[in-house]
Formats: C-alpha cells, structure tokens, sequence
C-alpha cells in the first residue's frame, strides 16, 4: 500500500473518530457523573440527522439548519430529561437499560412512521462540496476534512470547559468522586440537566454533521452506539480525554483493519479463506482490544482520576 | 386471588388473538398470505412489494381468478424466528392457499420449509437464493423475480460489452454479497483490480473509495443495498471518483434508493430484468396508475410483486378456483399464463424465470424525479445455471 | 411461606396451561398458536439460564446470545457433517458452550459489574463476526436444515413430532434447576458473592471459580435453548447470537423480575405475546411497545413477579 | 509458638510508605491490640495480612505456613478470619444465612447443586450456636439489611467466627457502637480470647486495657512501643502519638 494511500486512511480513520468522539463524549459523562447507562444516547444521533433533514426542507440553509437542529437536539435532550431519565438515576443499571431501550424501540419506530423507512439523504453544502487533490489521482473531499475541523474544535471548546470552568470541576469532580459533589450541595439536578443536554446536543451535532455523507435512516444510531460503548470503555468511563484517545484509536484501527485484515490474513491464509476470516477479524479488532483493555487495564486507557 | 388474576389475564391474551385470528377466516375466498419485512430501513422494499401487489388487486376489483382475495400481510421483523412463526400463522391460522415472500434470502430460507411441507404454494416476489433452485428445487416454491447470481452475471457480461479491462469489486461481507462476486466473476474477463469486502450495514467507504482511486480501475461492480448504496454512492461521487471510473452495480441504485441519491447516481450504471421506462403497453400503464395512487416511482420490487399478483390470477382462472388438485395448480403456475409487465417471462423447469435483462443507467425525467431508464437489452432469454441439478418431482 | 407457595401455584397454573395449550388450541383451530407458545418457551430457557447469572450471580451478561448461537450451530454444523443424534448432537453442543464459556468466562470475570457488561459484548460480537464468516454454512443468510436430528431415531424431538412437548419439559427442567442451583450451597455462595464479594472471599470462597462455574452452567444451558430452537427453526442464522438478542433476554428478565423464580418465564411470555397482539393491532405496534417498556420500569418495580408474588420471596427475591 | 507472625512487613503507595518493617507475632490464646492514630496504616496492615492488600516485602505466617502469596479466600480456609472496619455483610440474606454460609466454607465442598443449603442442619447447628455466642439467636430469621447499626457489628464477628477461624483480625469492631453495645461486643469478645488468638485494631482504649496482652503503636508505618497496655501507657514515644492526634475516631484511616 502506498504512502499516500495510508495517509488517506488515517484521514478517513480521524474523521470516524471524530464522528465517534461527538457521541462519546456525551456518553462518558452521562455515564461517569451520572453513573447511568443511556442507551438512548445512539437515538439522539438519529434525531440530529432527522432534525437537520426537515430544517433543511423548512430553511433551504444547511447552516440555518444544523443550528436549528442543535437547539431543537438539546430541547429534546432535556425534555427526555425531564420526563424520564431523572426518574432513573437512583435506580439499577438494568432498569436504565431497559427505559432506554424502550425509548430507542420508539423513537426508531416514529422516524420511520414520521420520514418513511427509505433511507433520507442531505446534500453537501456548497461551500465544503467538492474534493481537494492530494496526489494527481487521489482526492479527499473538503467535507469530510471540514468534519474532522469541526470535531477538533469541539474536542478544544470541551476540554476548556471541562478544564477551566466552574461547571467543568464540578463534572470532573462527579466523574471522580459523585458522593463528594453531592456533599459539596451542588444543585446536583441541575448540574446533571446540562451534562445530559450538552451530551444530547453534541450527539445531535454528529447526527447533522453525518447527515450528508452517511445515509438518514431509522436506527441508525444502534450500532453506532454499541461503538461508542466501546470508546468510553477503552478511554476511561468519565474522562473527556480518554474519549478523544480512545475514539481517534477506535477510528482508526477500524478503518486501517478493515483495509489490512484481508491482506494480513492473506499471507497465511489461501486467498478464498482470507476473504471470509480478513473482513470478520476486521470486525472484531475493536472489540478484541476493548476486551484487552479491560482485562489489562480495566480502568481504562486515561482515567478521568488521573484528568482530575 | 393472583393466581385468578393471571388465568384471566391469559384468557384475554388468547382471546384476542383468537378474535383477530377469526376475522381472517371467511370460508371459499382465496387467502394469499404475505411475509416481507415491514420493520426497519429495509421497510422500504416490503413496502414497495405490498403496493405493486395491492395495485394489481385494486385493478382486478379485489378478485384474483374470479375468486374473492383475502390478504394477510405479515412483517418478518428482519428475524428469521418471528419470519417463520407469521408464516406458520398464515399457513396453519390462515389455511391460506398462497403465500408471497419474502424481500430477503434469509428470511426466505428461515420460512422455506414450514410453508412448502405444508403444500402451500409459496411465490417469491424477490428474494432468489441458489439454494431452492438446484437439487432443492420444490413444487410448491417460485420465483417471480431472478435468481439472486443472474444479475452479477449481467453486469458481467455488461462490462465486457461497455470494454472495462480493470474492475474495482465492492461487496458486503454476507452471502449475497458473495454471491454477487462469484455471479460477476463467471461472466466478466477483464482483470479484477481488487475485491473489497465491508462489513455489513457499514456506511463509511471512504478507505475503499482510496483504494479504487489508486488501484488504477476503470470500473467499479457493487452490490450495496438500502442504505449502504445511498451512502456509497453519494461518497462515491464526493470523492470525485465518478469521472475516471464508472459505476456498475446490482439493487443499488433503484427506485427505492435514488430519492436519497438524487444528481450523484445520474449515469451510474446497472443490470435489470425491468426498469420503469420500460416500454411495454403494460407497463407505462401500470407505472402511471402505481404514482398516481402511491405518489412515488415503482422500482423492480413493485413490478415483480404485481406480476406475482398475475400470475397467481391466472393460475386460479386456469383451474377455475378449484385449488384442491395441487398438482392441477402447480401445472397452471408453471404455464405463466399471464402479461408480465417485464414483456417475455416463463419458468424454468426450477421455476425460476427465464427472462430478458438490460443495461440500465440512472435518468432525471421531466418532473425532476429519479429512476432507472432501460439502455439496451443485454441478453434475452436468461435462465440460471442451476436449473439442471433441478429434478422437479411432484 | 404464603410468597412462595404463591410463585409455586403460579409456576404450576402456566405449566398445566401450556402442557394442554396444544389440545385446547387444537380444538378451537387455533393450533398454529403453539408455534407462538415454543418460541416464548424457547426464549424463557435462555433467559432462565442469564437470570443465574444476572439474578443470582449480579453479573450482567450482554452477550448471552453468543452461547444460543453456538447452541444452534453445532447443531446445524454436526447435522451438515452426518450426526443425526440428538442427544449426541446436545452433548457436543453443551461441550463447545461449555469450553467456549470457560475461556471467555476465565478473562471477564476478572472483571466485574459494568466492566463484566462491555466485555460480555465484546466476546458476543467476536462470536457473532465469526459465525457470519462461516461461508460454508451460509454465512449471514444462515442454513436451512433439511434434515432434522432424531431422537433414538424417532422424530419426537422435530415439528412433525411432538417438539412442543419437548421444549415444554425441556423448559420445566430448566426452571428447576435454575431454582435448585439458587437454593443450594453453591447457589447460596453465589448470591453471597453478589451481595458482598469482598466478604464472600474473607469467608474463604474463591468467588472466581464459583462465578466461573455458573458462568459456565449458564452458558451450557442458553445452548441448549439454541440447540431446540435451531430444530424448532429449521433453520440457523448468526441472528441469533446479535448484541440485540442479548438485549432482548436482558429485556425479557427486567420486565419478568430479576432473580424470582418465575420472571423468566413471565417476561418471556409477555415479551412475545404482547408483541404478537400489538403487531395484530397496527403495523407501528413499536410506538405502543416502545412506551410500555418505560412504564414497566417506572411504575413496576421488581417486574411482572411482583404482580403475582407481591411479597418478599424469602432470600432468593 | 505464635500463631500469626509478621515479618519485615513494607508497603508503599507511590511516595507514601505506609508500612515500614513492620514485624509482630501473636502466640495462642493472645490478643495483640494494634492502637495508633489515623493514618497510621493500621487498616492498611490489616489488609496485607488478609490478602487484600500484596506487601512489597516481607512474609506473613499462619501456624507458621507461609501465606504472603495466598488469595484472600485461601487465608481464608487456611484458618483466618477478619471484620471489616465498615461493616461487611450480607444484606439480602437472613442473620441466619449470613453466619450458616460463613459455617459452609469450612464444612465440606461448596461445588453442590442441587439439595437446599437452607435445609442442611449440620449447617443450621452450627449457625445457631454462633448466634447463640454473639447473643442473636433471636434475631435468626430477621434480613441483614434491616439490622440496626450494633446488630450488623456483631453480625460482622458472628460470620468471621462461624468459620471457626484459628486466627481473627479484628478491624476496629466498637466503631461506631454506643456505650452499652460496645460493653456487650467487649464481653464476647472477653470470652473468645481465650479460645481464639486475636489482632485487634481499636480506638476504644478502655477495650483495649480490658482485652490485650500485648499492644503494638503504629505510627506512619512504623512500630513505634510494644509492651504490655500499662507499658504502652507510660511509653513517652506512644503517648506523644497518640496524644498528638486526639484520638479522634473520624474518616477512614490509612491507604485503604
């Protein structure tokens, strides 16, 4: 494989994790401040990436609508909020899986019954249409390098207000020890209302941003859920940090698997068996690190005591 | 007393569903059961072969071979175990007579042998795995749309027609993905680059589409159903591939997909047994009459649920409703004794069709709406190559 | 005493009903509800065994599938291979999930709680990905099963024979013996475990193996859920072994009452049953179910159990 | 000859060396009291002879077998038993329950599946006459978790003696008990001594007087006096630690 090859794959590994970082961080918090599991959370990338589609067809202004759509991401976020999970955050993790499940069964469901079940597109917007050539036969589209800007930017935005705001210590302070913010007499319900917004505005934001180069479709946040599980388990549960490492990693060696397995496998294997076995280990690489990870380091790769 | 409470509670369950199991069961009229996935994106297709069936019902006054038609339409969830109990539901609940299914080859495997054990005629409006037309091949089994290899074979043979030397081959990583490949491999000479395999249900392409533009391909063959395509397709063309390497493909750039696709798939190319534009009395009439009265245009999956639709209307008028004689039936069905909208169509001896297939590219008509435009015929009169190892027995 | 003798009565009242579910059904010409009552049953096994690990043991699994699946496909890949013996095909069945559980088992219980979770999926998934790989045996299409295994060369154990019976007793067994294991010395240390595993182990309990060894009964027993269903099927799939499966039974023990001896059985019930009257209703049938699964939670607190057996069901509850 | 013996015993966590060469043995029928002020690494020392904690040098012994290596549950069976500082039961099970599967782990294999446990009246004998000592016979059948706070403390000795321990490590059992329980807790205890050797951490210093043979001072990490209590008492080095801190019966002490 070329050199240039491998860079566009690193790019396109980055962009992923970009992707993953926005949902994940989120996640993270939700869950280490909060200690509640919200399956949901996948549910609110799809909501993003409806919102964005009808504020387009109601706008005509891509931009109009991705604000649109993060403002009406972060109501709903907290109007879910309000009506359900803070019933939740005493109870057993397994009931907030299930009142989470319940609601992602749901929300899927309305999309289809609201959108239709064809799967939706949005187009580029014109300013970041188009592709830049990197060598004369390879082009990167501006689109997807905007992405990666704009995840760096939020990665950026998060970490200062994580690391230097009064809101930021007391998050980091959940994350670490949630007894002492509740000894300190925070408004602890206030504090988890804008964690949950935030995390729903920010899966929301992931959900626009997929919008016009993945496909629109009920359910689409399921598995990429499931992937944003395995960031924060591998990151740390509860650390900003070890989000972003853990989803630029997970983008990445996804991304190079999935073009390497098949030929790493290739070199032991007879070509027909390295067709099958290549693409499924290519699957499984994250999840064989996740389970690495928690058997050598169950903490997690930067754990949000050592962000503290 | 909470022992009570849980009798009367099953009481209830069960007799609800015996209500509305009891609706379903008016003596004489024919009973076609459907099982085709309702639930999830691929939604879209099942609705689609609902619609083209129901049209064909709609115009026959609700009467298929002069009989009164009950249709039962059940969702398989996209589950092989829900697909096979709602088929055990219409074969034992329903005694239906027909049933329609499925949109996918896994959900008609899984439902398979609980219809045809029961000698119930089972008529596949799109899913064509080898696996029923070889040595499996059964009496009571058809297919109305293809079988699953022979539109691989097509873009093959289109390939070597249109002078691709260099072809790119993307699939998902499942059967039919694999199928496609191998489908593709039989007909196609030129040189295969590279063959990429993605995870299924995966939407990021972007290190595939690196590998094609530096694998020197003149041609890229795909098979990315429902979302996979819309995505693929829209990346394709974001990566600035679509000048220098052309885009054949199978079932991903349909009807059902080219309303998210829009102006990226306008050219791409594609193999067919049928495309709207088709220009058969038949069928410009029922393409008007399906957007009239669904708003949107019938892809493959539509024309051949309501060819289904014929055909089960001419069997029953050939054996003038009287569906007792099994055999009686299976000889009507065989006969194809019906207009397809597709023009020329008969079974195999495996009951797959023998049929024509295009070169089909991607067109915007007047109304700014998306579709696939029939380019020219590529091969007519196309069987499978399974249907020797087929030994029909009845 | 009155609180189990109540989940006795209970147990015993769906038992009678479903031993003559065929026959009363049959009767009124709705035999084909049978097929809706095997795939609960079917389920109810599977979700008996997690409910020994998540009930008893407080180790939540979210890849338990993974164990129905290579239930089903040892049957199907030893079915393909010539062995046609049900009780041969069960052993092999039971040997693969039971060797498969043990390894897995080794390295994720060396974790526990949401960390046991994370890695349970990762060894579904892994599992899952393999069984797609399987090009020979269908890969994700799944494989058909044109022949089904025997029992003592009879096809009681098929659907031409009396597979509902099968499942029913097969199911009951299950019940009971999930039951049994809670109450005796190993079930007793495993619930100590769960309560307090610091203290389980200055007791002078290893709680790893004891953990290890239920995660391994559990594992074998899902199996055997796959095996039945693969022969009740028909037909294989790597379906069966997906993270939403897992969720499905995790789902199914919630709703029916964590670690009480009938919840399994009760959700499973109610998962399907409601499913099927919801989705005779209207296609959309998920918006109502959706919904309903978050009411369960908020206002059923210790699941479908406690509307049967309100009491505190001794130590086990 | 002792039955617990400490030797060279050093712990640090990062910088912090919280125990430095620690070294004592306990003889049968002896009570050895560990006194010292918080953060002296007493629950920290507790822990390292328990298994909780791994010693970065130095052996522990038990009836002089060398046990530095062992799991807990292996200290465990091979005769030592402990209380936690925080109280450490089973709350879902019965008073009953708690002490009978303690009684289990030294009455034959646990490996069994199928008869009840709660039947098994070699079980429940001996449960019952634990509960008889720690005088809660009639508190049996009542769930851990709806103890009061001095119940749960004795439930916490009841569990480690239904073990029939050769050793007890006793992690400051009066914490948090008012007069008249910590007097009842001393009377079982005062019983027991005789039976059982001890290591016993405590504040309490009229149960200390009243219990001990011999009390070590821990001061961070190190055994500053040893002797008899009125040794101890008139040690100027001990009465400046203990002094010095207050005595205060506050957070947790220690790493742990």
């Amino acid at each position: 494989m070329s050199l240039t090859l491998l860079l566009i794959q690193c790019l396109n590994g980055l962009q992923y994790g970009m992707m993953l970082f926005l949902i994940a961080a989120g996640l993270t918090l939700v869950f280490g401040v909060m200690g509640f599991i919200n399956l949901a959370h996948g549910v609110q990338y799809m909501v993003g990436a409806y919102l964005a589609f009808a504020f387009l067809h109601l706008t005509g202004n891509f931009w109009l609508a991705a604000l649109l759509s993060m403002i009406t991401a972060l109501a709903f976020g907290l109007l879910l909020e309000h009506v359900i999970f803070r019933h939740l955050y005493g109870r057993d993790h397994l009931d907030q899986v299930l009142a989470t499940f319940g609601i992602i069964i749901f929300l899927n469901e309305l999309a289809k019954v609201l959108f239709g079940p064809a799967t939706l597109s949005l187009p580029v917007p014109e300013l970041l249409s188009g592709s830049i050539p990197l060598t004369p036969e390879l082009r990167y589209p501006v689109y997807r390098l905007a992405t990666i800007g704009a995840g760096v930017l939020v990665a950026g935005l998060l970490y200062l207000a994580v690391g230097h705001t009064r809101v930021g210590m007391l998050i980091r302070a959940g994350a670490t020890t949630p007894q002492m913010v509740a000894a300190l007499g925070v408004n602890i319900r206030r504090l988890f209302m804008v964690v949950f917004g935030v995390g729903a505005m920010l899966a929301g934001f992931a959900g626009v941003i997929a919008a016009p180069i993945f496909a629109v479709e009920p359910g689409m946040g399921d598995n990429i859920l499931i992937v944003a599980f395995v960031v924060i388990i591998i990151g740390g549960i509860g650390s900003i940090r070890g989000a972003f490492l853990a989803a630029l990693m997970v983008g990445l060696i996804d991304t190079l698997g999935r073009t390497l397995a098949t030929q790493a496998t290739g070199l032991v294997l007879p070509p027909s068996m390295s067709d099958q076995v290549g693409p499924a280990l290519a699957s499984m690489l994250i999840y064989i690190l996740m389970a690495a990870i928690l058997v050598f380091r169950p903490q997690g790769l930067l754990p949000a005591k050592g962000a503290a | 007393m909470e022992t009570k409470r849980k009798f009367l509670l099953g009481g209830a369950a069960m007799g609800l569903a015996l209500g509305l199991g009891a609706g379903a069961l008016q003596a004489k009229d024919l009973t076609i059961g459907m099982v085709v996935t309702l639930s999830g994106p691929p939604a879209a297709l099942g609705k689609q072969i609902v619609d083209g069936f129901k049209l064909a019902l709609d115009q026959k006054g609700g009467m298929l071979g002069g009989e009164k038609v009950n249709l039962v339409i059940q969702d398989d969830e996209l589950k092989p175990d829900v697909a096979r109990q709602k088929a055990e539901e219409l074969v034992k609940r329903d005694h239906a007579d027909f049933v329609v299914g499925t949109v996918f080859s896994n959900m008609l495997m899984a439902i398979f042998k609980p219809v045809v054990t029961s000698k119930t005629f089972l008529i596949s409006p799109n899913a064509g795995p080898s696996t029923f037309a070889g040595k499996n091949c059964n009496p009571f089994f058809f297919a109305t749309s293809y079988q699953n290899d022979q539109n691989a074979q097509v873009a093959g043979m289109i390939a070597n027609q249109e002078g691709f030397k260099n072809a790119f081959v993307m699939v998902p990583n499942y059967q039919a993905g694999r199928d496609n490949v191998a489908g593709f491999k039989k007909t196609y000479k030129g040189k295969i680059t590279a063959e990429a395999f993605t995870p299924l249900g995966h939407k990021d392409f972007s290190p595939q589409l690196a590998r094609i533009a530096t694998s020197n391909s003149d041609s890229l063959f795909t098979f990315m159903p429902g979302g996979m395509g819309v995505a693929l397709v829209k990346q394709f063309t974001a990566a600035g591939l679509k000048d220098k390497v052309k885009f054949l493909s199978v079932f991903t750039t349909d009807e059902t997909t080219l309303p998210a696709q829009k102006d990226d798939a306008l050219g791409d190319l594609a193999a067919g047994n049928w495309a709207p534009d088709a220009k058969t009395p038949a069928s410009e009439a029922f393409v008007a009459a399906f957007e009239k009265k669904y708003g949107y245009i019938p892809g493959g999956y539509a024309m051949q649920a309501y060819d289904t639709a014929m055909l089960i209307d001419s069997a029953v008028a050939k054996v003038k409703g009287d569906l007792s004689d099994k055999k009686a039936v299976q000889k009507a069905l065989e006969a194809a004794d019906f207009t397809s909208l597709r023009g020329g169509f008969k079974f195999n001896n495996n009951h797959y069709p023998i049929q024509n297939f295009y070169l089909l590219k991607v067109a915007k008509n007047a109304k700014d709406q998306y579709h696939t435009s029939i380019v020219r015929e590529v091969v007519k009169d196309y069987g499978d190559a399974y249907h020797q190892q087929c030994k029909m027995k009845m | 005493m009155m609180a189990r003798d109540r989940s006795l009565i209970v147990a015993g009242a769906i038992f009678a009903l479903l031993l003559v579910a065929p026959y009363g059904l049959g009767l009124i010409g709705q035999g084909y509800l049978t097929g809706l009552l095997m795939r609960a049953m079917l389920l109810a096994i599977a979700a008996l065994s997690l409910d020994l690990l998540v009930g008893q043991g407080g180790m939540v699994s979210f890849g338990h599938s993974a164990f129905v699946g290579l239930g089903a496909y040892a049957l199907a890949i030893g079915l393909q291979a010539g062995i046609d013996s049900l009780l041969l095909l069960t052993l092999i069945a039971l040997a693969v999930s039971g060797l498969f559980a043990l390894v897995t088992g080794a390295l994720a219980l060396r974790t526990s709680g949401v960390y046991f979770l994370m890695i349970t999926l990762a060894f579904g998934q892994m599992t899952y990905f393999t069984l797609t790989s399987l090009a020979a045996y269908g890969g994700d299409d799944g494989l058909t099963l044109w022949s089904l295994a025997t029992l003592f060369g009879s096809d009681v154990a098929q659907n031409a024979g009396q597979i509902y019976f099968v499942i029913l007793a097969v199911m009951v067994a299950t019940w009971w013996l999930v039951h049994r294991i809670g109450q005796s010395r190993f079930g007793r240390v495993l619930r100590g475990a769960r309560d307090n595993p610091e203290r389980a182990e200055v007791m002078g309990f290893s709680v790893f193996r004891y953990r290890l060894t239920a995660y391994v009964i559990a594992g074998m027993i899902a199996s055997l859920s796959g095996v039945l269903t693969a022969q009740q099927n028909e037909f294989v799939s790597p379906a069966l072994a997906t993270w939403q499966h897992s969720g499905d039974l995790l789902v199914i023990l919630v709703i029916g009452g964590l670690g009480s001896r009938n919840g399994a059985i009760l959700g499973a019930f109610f998962v399907v049953i409601v499913q099927d009257l919801l989705g005779a209703v209207t296609p959309d049938w998920r918006l109502i179910y959706g919904p309903l699964l978050v009411l369960v939670v908020l206002f059923a607190k210790g699941g479908l159990n406690r509307l049967f057996a309100p009491a505190r069901q001794g130590p086990a509850a | 000859m002792s039955v617990l013996e400490i030797r060279n015993l050093s712990k640090s966590f990062g910088a912090v060396q919280v125990s430095r060469d620690i070294s004592l043995s306990v003889a049968a029928r002896q009570c050895h009291a560990l006194i010292g002020p918080n953060g002296a690494g007493k629950t920290t020392l507790i822990h390292q002879v328990s298994g909780v904690l791994r010693p970065d040098a130095g052996r522990v012994l038990l009836d002089g077998r060398d046990i530095t290596a062992d799991p807990i549950w292996r200290r465990a069976r091979a005769g030592l038993g402990r209380t936690f500082q925080i109280t450490s039961v089973l709350p879902s099970f019965s008073v009953r329950e708690n002490v009978a599967l303690a009684a289990q782990a030294k009455a034959g294999s646990s490996m069994r599946f199928f008869a009840p446990a709660a039947a098994e009246a070699g079980l429940n004998r001996c449960a019952d006459s634990v509960l008889e000592r720690i005088r809660m016979a009639d508190r049996a059948g009542v769930l851990a978790a709806d103890l009061s706070h001095g119940e749960r403390r004795l439930l916490e000795l009841g569990i480690a003696l239904a073990g029939a321990p050769k050793f007890l490590l006793l992690d400051e059992p009066m914490a948090g008990l008012g007069r008249a329980e910590s007097l009842r807790l001393g009377d079982i205890l005062e019983e027991l001594r005789r039976e059982i050797p001890m290591l016993l951490v405590e504040h309490d210093m009229d149960a200390i007087f009243r219990l001990a043979d011999t009390v070590s001072v821990l001061v961070e990490g190190r055994v500053v006096a040893r002797g008899t209590p009125d040794q101890v008492r008139a040690d100027p080095a001990a009465r400046a630690a203990y002094l010095g801190d207050g005595g205060s019966g506050g957070a947790a002490g220690g790493a742990a």
